[in-house]
């Protein structure tokens, strides 16, 4: 037995040694673009956001690589460079994420970080990553605190955040003449949750100042059992419900008020319901009104770009793609569109950090939801239209969405320097509609 | 029947029992002597295979038994009697006198339970009784009549008159003196030796886990 | 001879210290990073082994870690102390005050019970701090870069100076707690843990042992969670999870209540699996950390501090 | 204000019925072995995603609709013969004797690699069965709507808690199991097979996890993740009503589910914290729980 751990231990020992040498190796001498992805791969949030996002992105970084991509994304990966993508899971906290960042970009010499999923990881990474002057693209996470309360020189933001998901969806509400006299939300009970429901609210009043709330549920993240919830937003009869409950919980509670009728009662707004279409499929109740946190999947737009991704991943994957998809892409997009403008400027050269930062700031570029603008933020946070729509069966007996109206990102985005809260407060002074 | 062939165990860093060495024969009864902590528990349990031995072997009708379970030496007809009693308080009297005879397929409840209470009518008595309602003599009653049922050849007696009522323990040293005319061998243990001296056999002094005859 | 011992400790220690810090100029900044961050959980782990010394295993120290992060934080941005040695320094006295004010309540039990009970208090902290939304609620928030002295260091040189700190600061914390192991009421611990009742009987209090170290282990702890968040930059809840506080757990068996420098190896071997496994199987590292766990435990029920103890007990019968 | 608390404690009881049934099983586990079973919420998952499987198949056969309850039952049953020997005799079994924390940490790490394995067999994707719900109709009450399926997981509870105690205090070998709970090493003595009745109880145990993960199933969408929550709340339970009681764990699932009820229908912004402030509270004034075991008087 001692003989046997201490085979054990030097085993072991040797492992870690070998490991840790194929780790440093790793690092040097590389050619291509090496770029760490950060993305869910466990835990609740990877079947709805993480597995699909990174599904997206494997294939798009494939296509870019064989040079499969139409213009203006032809050129073959980032600028003729070859991407080599690390994917990490992105679950544990975002103290464990920071420690992984460190990792990537002290250990694995990543040139650039694409990913993040949750807020909290989002507002944790920023400050290390200028710390380490690790060029970083957040992708998908929704806080607008990110570049409200700070300005980072390394960090950009590819997709909207969410306050356009709510100001839209109060907009829509309004503009199809739905009944928001009495409104109530179930919500998750952390920032995402609380941020979401806050620009819901105030939003409605801004726009209906009579509208009177009535139940404001925040169940913790991940309790998968609302029955009490659904009681208590039945016994409130508010005219609308809202929610921004996202993956498992949000497909748990439609199945739990589904037969319990809620739907039927109230008119229920999903602020980022369509990333379960795909899996829910025919369970997905009509007369829902959604938004996709953008144009993305059954409301992208009707554009060569979109109609390109929409098949390809199809293709792939046998289910279209929902926002996690669009949203990763997006992200890679953005990226490769600022290093080959660097590329342009510094002669054709694998550009350093500071290049692609300084072509990053303020880029426009096309995807396949829409023109992106890295307008907010000084030129770090984009901006994106924005589309809401209604669920409801086809003429087959499927569901889809459809009454779909689409908004300017000048719409339902704030202006440069105003922070999201105070332009909702102050009655969206400026929006271009 | 039973042999202990230079027994050591260790419990923690202690070592409890010390190349201890014992036999008994079919029908002998054998006193086992010593302070408190001098190691019979020790020594009885390592017979019931709770202590694991460190050396030596022990060997029950020329079978070795290091490699039995616990469960498996009382099959073989050994019947232990903790010092602690060990009832089942949840337990009636009954169902607790009854325990060795639900697990051990070889023996027949009914037969096993008449011999009990014919051994101690005053168990009959109370046998509806929650174990845990019983006074402590009482409960050593009980624990001797679980015991019997599985012991059909050998008894490990764990300090049976410790604690219990002069009248009471009067009685119970009658019972085990009747059970020596059935032909029964049995280990007693006590820390002092007392009234029932001139029944035994044999007789070992043990002292800090060491045979000291 | 003890007086000899002691002078012989201080000199080891203080040989290992030095060494460490030199090496931490070779090594590749992302392992002086981890390593930093195994002796922030070390030190936690270091205070479960003072506990298991009297016979207590804490798996809610993810309680004091989060105290410590918290208050280094809170320092730091809301009363504008960033000097990484006085917020550690603080942090502990504070995290120790916290322990000794809750020692009484947790002293009175023992085994499963007592992990049981110090785990309610760190949910109920968890629960807690997820619905403060001034201090980030779930997200937690970011730290201000350290100082060292009123000099902020360049950030090529922030990771290896509070390396250098976490070292220094953690050698003589080692050095005091095995000075304290040793000693009467270190030893007292130890007679605790085989005998608990023995112990009253020779007029010493048991329940005065626990309180005892449970104080010292909140003080670790919260010193470990302090340099984890200023390490990190940013601490959250996640630091008082269940499983934050059952990483300690582990780190603790794994090394032992035998050693103190097998705890911070311990540390760093989980930390080196845990990111390893990440790294390169990024979906199935869950998998790769439970095997280790199972493994480790089945094949080193004592701990790694048990091989440094026979290697040494060798060593002093070869001479 | 009447209908109002009858919807409080409606809801209350479903949700505690559902805890009651994952925390049974922890509950006895510990009572019998002594272990804290971490891995019992990796077990629950288990049960999810085989009934997510299992029930497909079962319509697929084209079998009468209301025979699904058996597949359930089947598929809770499949993972407890699947885990029970691997967690038990493979690796619980090496820790018996040695520190519950000990073990409690061995169970973690089984937990974790639960986890994954789950997503090596089933994948990313998330499962629905949500037809079973429909079996049972739905009932009208007050203003509200209740699925009869939901109703029915109270009798589920009712059951599952009445024919344990049952088996534990009316048969012969519910009273052995009685005897290994209160002195495992004297009754070995007194020839019975301790790791039988070990192998057995956590059996039971795994099934009853199993079994709430089988009747959860179609009430959620099973991917990976969801036993995170049950870990903690079934803990939450069995430390309120005392580690190893069967009454423990109703009051305890009790308390819990009709607290949160009643905070989601009055003190929303409360919930999150209801559970964790019983919890202290409980081990603060009655660390042992509610309730303790019964023990023989000494003298």
């Amino acid at each position: 037995m001692n003989f046997f751990r201490q085979c054990l231990i030097l085993i072991s020992s040797i492992l870690i040694s070998l490991l840790t040498f194929v780790g440093i190796s790793n690092a040097d001498g590389h050619k291509g673009f090496k770029l760490g992805v950060v993305t869910f791969l466990s835990g609740p949030a990877a079947e709805p956001f993480g597995v699909p996002a990174w599904n997206g992105g494997k294939l798009f970084i494939k296509l870019l690589n064989e040079g499969k991509v139409p213009a203006p994304y032809n050129k073959k990966g980032f600028g003729g460079m070859k991407i080599t993508a690390i994917p990490i899971d992105e679950s544990g906290g975002a103290t464990k994420q920071v420690q992984e960042f460190r990792n990537l970009v002290q250990r694995d010499k990543v040139d650039a970080v694409l990913g993040y999923v949750s807020s909290g990881d989002c507002m944790a990474i920023p400050s290390v990553a200028d710390e380490l002057k690790a060029l970083t693209v957040l992708y998908d996470c929704g806080t607008p605190r990110v570049f409200e309360d700070a300005s980072y020189k390394y960090v950009f933001r590819t997709a909207a955040h969410a306050a356009m998901d709510n100001i839209a969806i109060a907009k829509y509400l309004i503009e199809k003449g739905h009944d928001i006299s009495s409104i109530a939300g179930i919500n998750q009970n952390y920032a995402w949750g609380k941020d979401s429901w806050k620009d819901f609210s105030v939003s409605v009043k801004k726009l209906s100042p009579s509208s009177e709330i009535k139940n404001e549920l925040f169940p913790k993240i991940f309790s998968g059992q609302y029955g009490t919830e659904i009681s208590a937003l039945m016994n409130s009869k508010a005219k609308v419900v809202h929610s921004s409950l996202w993956g498992g919980d949000l497909q748990s509670f439609i199945l739990q008020a589904k037969p319990r009728g809620l739907f039927k009662r109230t008119q229920v707004v999903f602020s980022a319901g369509d990333h379960v279409m795909p899996g829910l499929g025919n369970k997905y109740p009509e007369g829902v009104i959604l938004g996709a946190r953008g144009q993305y999947g059954m409301m992208a737009p009707d554009t060569e770009l979109n109609k390109w991704f929409y098949k390809s991943y199809m293709d792939e994957y046998g289910v279209f793609p929902a926002q996690p998809p669009y949203r990763m892409v997006q992200g890679l997009m953005g990226l490769k569109m600022a290093i080959e403008k660097a590329m342009e400027k510094n002669g054709g050269k694998k550009p350093n950090k500071d290049e692609i930062a300084a072509a990053f700031k303020g880029l426009e570029f096309d995807s396949p939801g829409g023109l992106v603008q890295m307008k907010l933020g000084d030129g770090h946070q984009a901006i994106q239209p924005h589309a809401i729509g209604t669920t409801a069966k086809d003429k087959d007996g499927n569901i889809t969405v459809t009454d779909i109206v689409r908004y300017k990102a000048s719409c339902v985005n704030p202006p440069n320097g105003i922070k999201a809260v105070d332009w909702i407060n102050a009655g969206f002074p400026g929006a271009d509609c | 029947m039973l042999t202990v062939n230079s027994v050591s165990v260790k419990i923690g860093a202690i070592l409890a029992l010390k190349n201890f060495t014992l036999d008994i024969k079919k029908g002998e009864m054998i006193s086992l002597i010593g302070r408190n902590g001098a190691g019979k528990t020790t020594l009885l349990k390592s017979i019931m295979g709770v202590n694991k031995l460190a050396n030596g072997t022990i060997k029950f009708n020329d079978l070795d038994l290091n490699n039995s379970a616990s469960h498996e030496r009382a099959a073989l007809g050994i019947g232990y009697m903790p010092e602690d009693r060990g009832l089942i308080p949840e337990l009636t009297v009954e169902e607790n006198i009854l325990l060795p005879s639900w697990s051990i397929k070889s023996l027949d409840s009914n037969n096993r339970l008449t011999l009990v209470y014919q051994i101690m009518p005053e168990l009959k008595e109370m046998s509806e009784r929650k174990a845990l309602l019983l006074s402590g003599g009482q409960q050593k009653m009980a624990a001797l009549g679980r015991a019997l049922v599985s012991g059909t050849q050998l008894l490990l007696l764990d300090e049976p008159f410790e604690g219990v009522a002069p009248a009471l323990s009067q009685r119970l040293s009658e019972v085990i003196k009747g059970l020596k005319k059935q032909n029964m061998s049995i280990i007693l243990s006590q820390s002092e030796q007392n009234h029932t001296e001139d029944i035994f056999d044999k007789k070992f002094l043990i002292e800090r886990g060491e045979n000291v005859n | 001879m003890s007086e000899k011992l002691y002078n012989n400790l201080l000199f080891q220690s203080i040989f290992l210290m030095s060494f460490l810090i030199l090496v931490g100029l070779l090594i590749p900044n992302w392992l002086v990073f981890v390593i930093t961050k195994a002796i922030a959980y070390g030190l936690v782990g270091l205070g479960i082994i003072t506990l298991m010394r009297g016979g207590l295993v804490s798996f809610g120290q993810g309680f004091v870690f989060g105290i410590g992060g918290y208050t280094a934080g809170l320092l730091g941005t809301q009363a504008g102390l960033t000097d990484a040695m006085l917020l550690l320094f603080v942090s502990f006295l504070f995290t120790g005050l916290v322990g000794l004010i809750i020692a009484p309540l947790l002293a009175r039990y023992r085994d499963i019970f007592f992990a049981m009970l110090s785990l309610a208090f760190s949910m109920v902290l968890y629960g807690i701090l997820i619905k403060i939304d001034a201090i980030g609620g779930s997200d937690g928030f970011v730290l201000p870069e350290s100082t060292y002295f009123g000099i902020k260091p360049s950030s090529e040189y922030a990771d290896y100076i509070l390396y250098v700190v976490a070292i220094i600061m953690t050698g003589f914390i080692s050095i005091l707690l095995r000075y304290y192991y040793d000693s009467t009421p270190g030893l007292i611990a130890l007679a605790v843990r085989e005998n608990e009742l023995r112990v009253e009987y020779l007029g010493s209090s048991a329940f005065n042992v626990a309180v005892l170290n449970f104080t010292i282990a909140a003080g670790l702890g919260g010193m470990g969670g302090a340099l984890n968040g200023i390490a990190l930059g940013h601490i959250d809840p996640e630091f008082t999870y269940w499983t934050t506080s059952g990483e300690f757990v582990f780190i603790s068996i794994l090394a032992g209540y035998l050693s103190v420098p097998a705890v911070f190896l311990a540390a760093l071997l989980l930390e080196l699996v845990r990111s390893f496994s990440g790294r390169y199987f990024p979906d199935t590292w869950q998998l790769i950390l439970g095997l280790f766990l199972i493994l480790s435990i089945i094949f080193i029920p004592s701990g790694i501090g048990s091989f440094f103890k026979q290697f040494f007990d060798r060593l002093k019968k070869s001479k | 204000m009447v209908d109002e608390i009858l919807t409080i404690v409606l809801d209350g009881a479903i949700y505690a019925s559902w805890l009651f049934i994952v925390a049974l099983g922890l509950t006895f586990v510990f009572g019998v072995l002594k272990i804290l079973n971490i891995a019992h919420g990796g077990i629950y998952a288990l049960g999810a995603y085989s009934t997510a499987t299992l029930v497909p198949i079962f319509y697929s056969l084209g079998m009468p609709e209301q025979l699904v309850i058996l597949a359930m039952l089947v598929s809770a049953l499949a993972v407890a013969i699947v885990i029970t020997p691997i967690m038990e005799r493979g690796i619980l079994r090496r820790f018996y004797g040695q520190d519950e924390v000990l073990i409690v940490l061995v169970t973690y790490a089984i937990y974790l690699v639960l986890e994954d394995v789950q997503k090596l067999i089933w994948g990313m994707n998330s499962l629905y069965v949500s037809e079973p719900r429909e079996l049972l109709g739905a009932l009208e009450f007050g203003s509200l709507y209740y699925v009869g399926y939901d109703l029915a997981l109270i009798g589920l509870a009712i059951f599952c808690g009445l024919f344990l105690w049952f088996v534990l205090n009316k048969t012969q070998s519910g009273k052995i199991v009685l005897a290994v709970i209160h002195n495992p090493e004297i009754s070995g003595c007194m020839g019975v097979n301790i790791n039988k009745v070990y192998l057995a109880a956590f059996f039971i145990g795994a099934f009853l996890a199993a079994l709430a993960g089988s009747f959860t199933a179609p009430l959620i969408s099973v991917q990976v993740g969801i036993s995170v929550a049950v870990v903690i709340e079934s803990f939450a339970v069995v430390i309120i009503g005392g580690l190893g009681s069967i009454p423990g764990a109703v009051i305890g699932a009790l308390i819990i589910g009709m607290a949160r009820a009643a905070c989601v229908h009055k003190l929303p912004e409360a919930e999150i914290f209801i559970m964790y402030f019983c919890m202290a509270g409980m081990l603060i004034f009655k660390p042992k729980g509610l309730f303790q075991g019964a023990q023989a008087r000494k003298i």
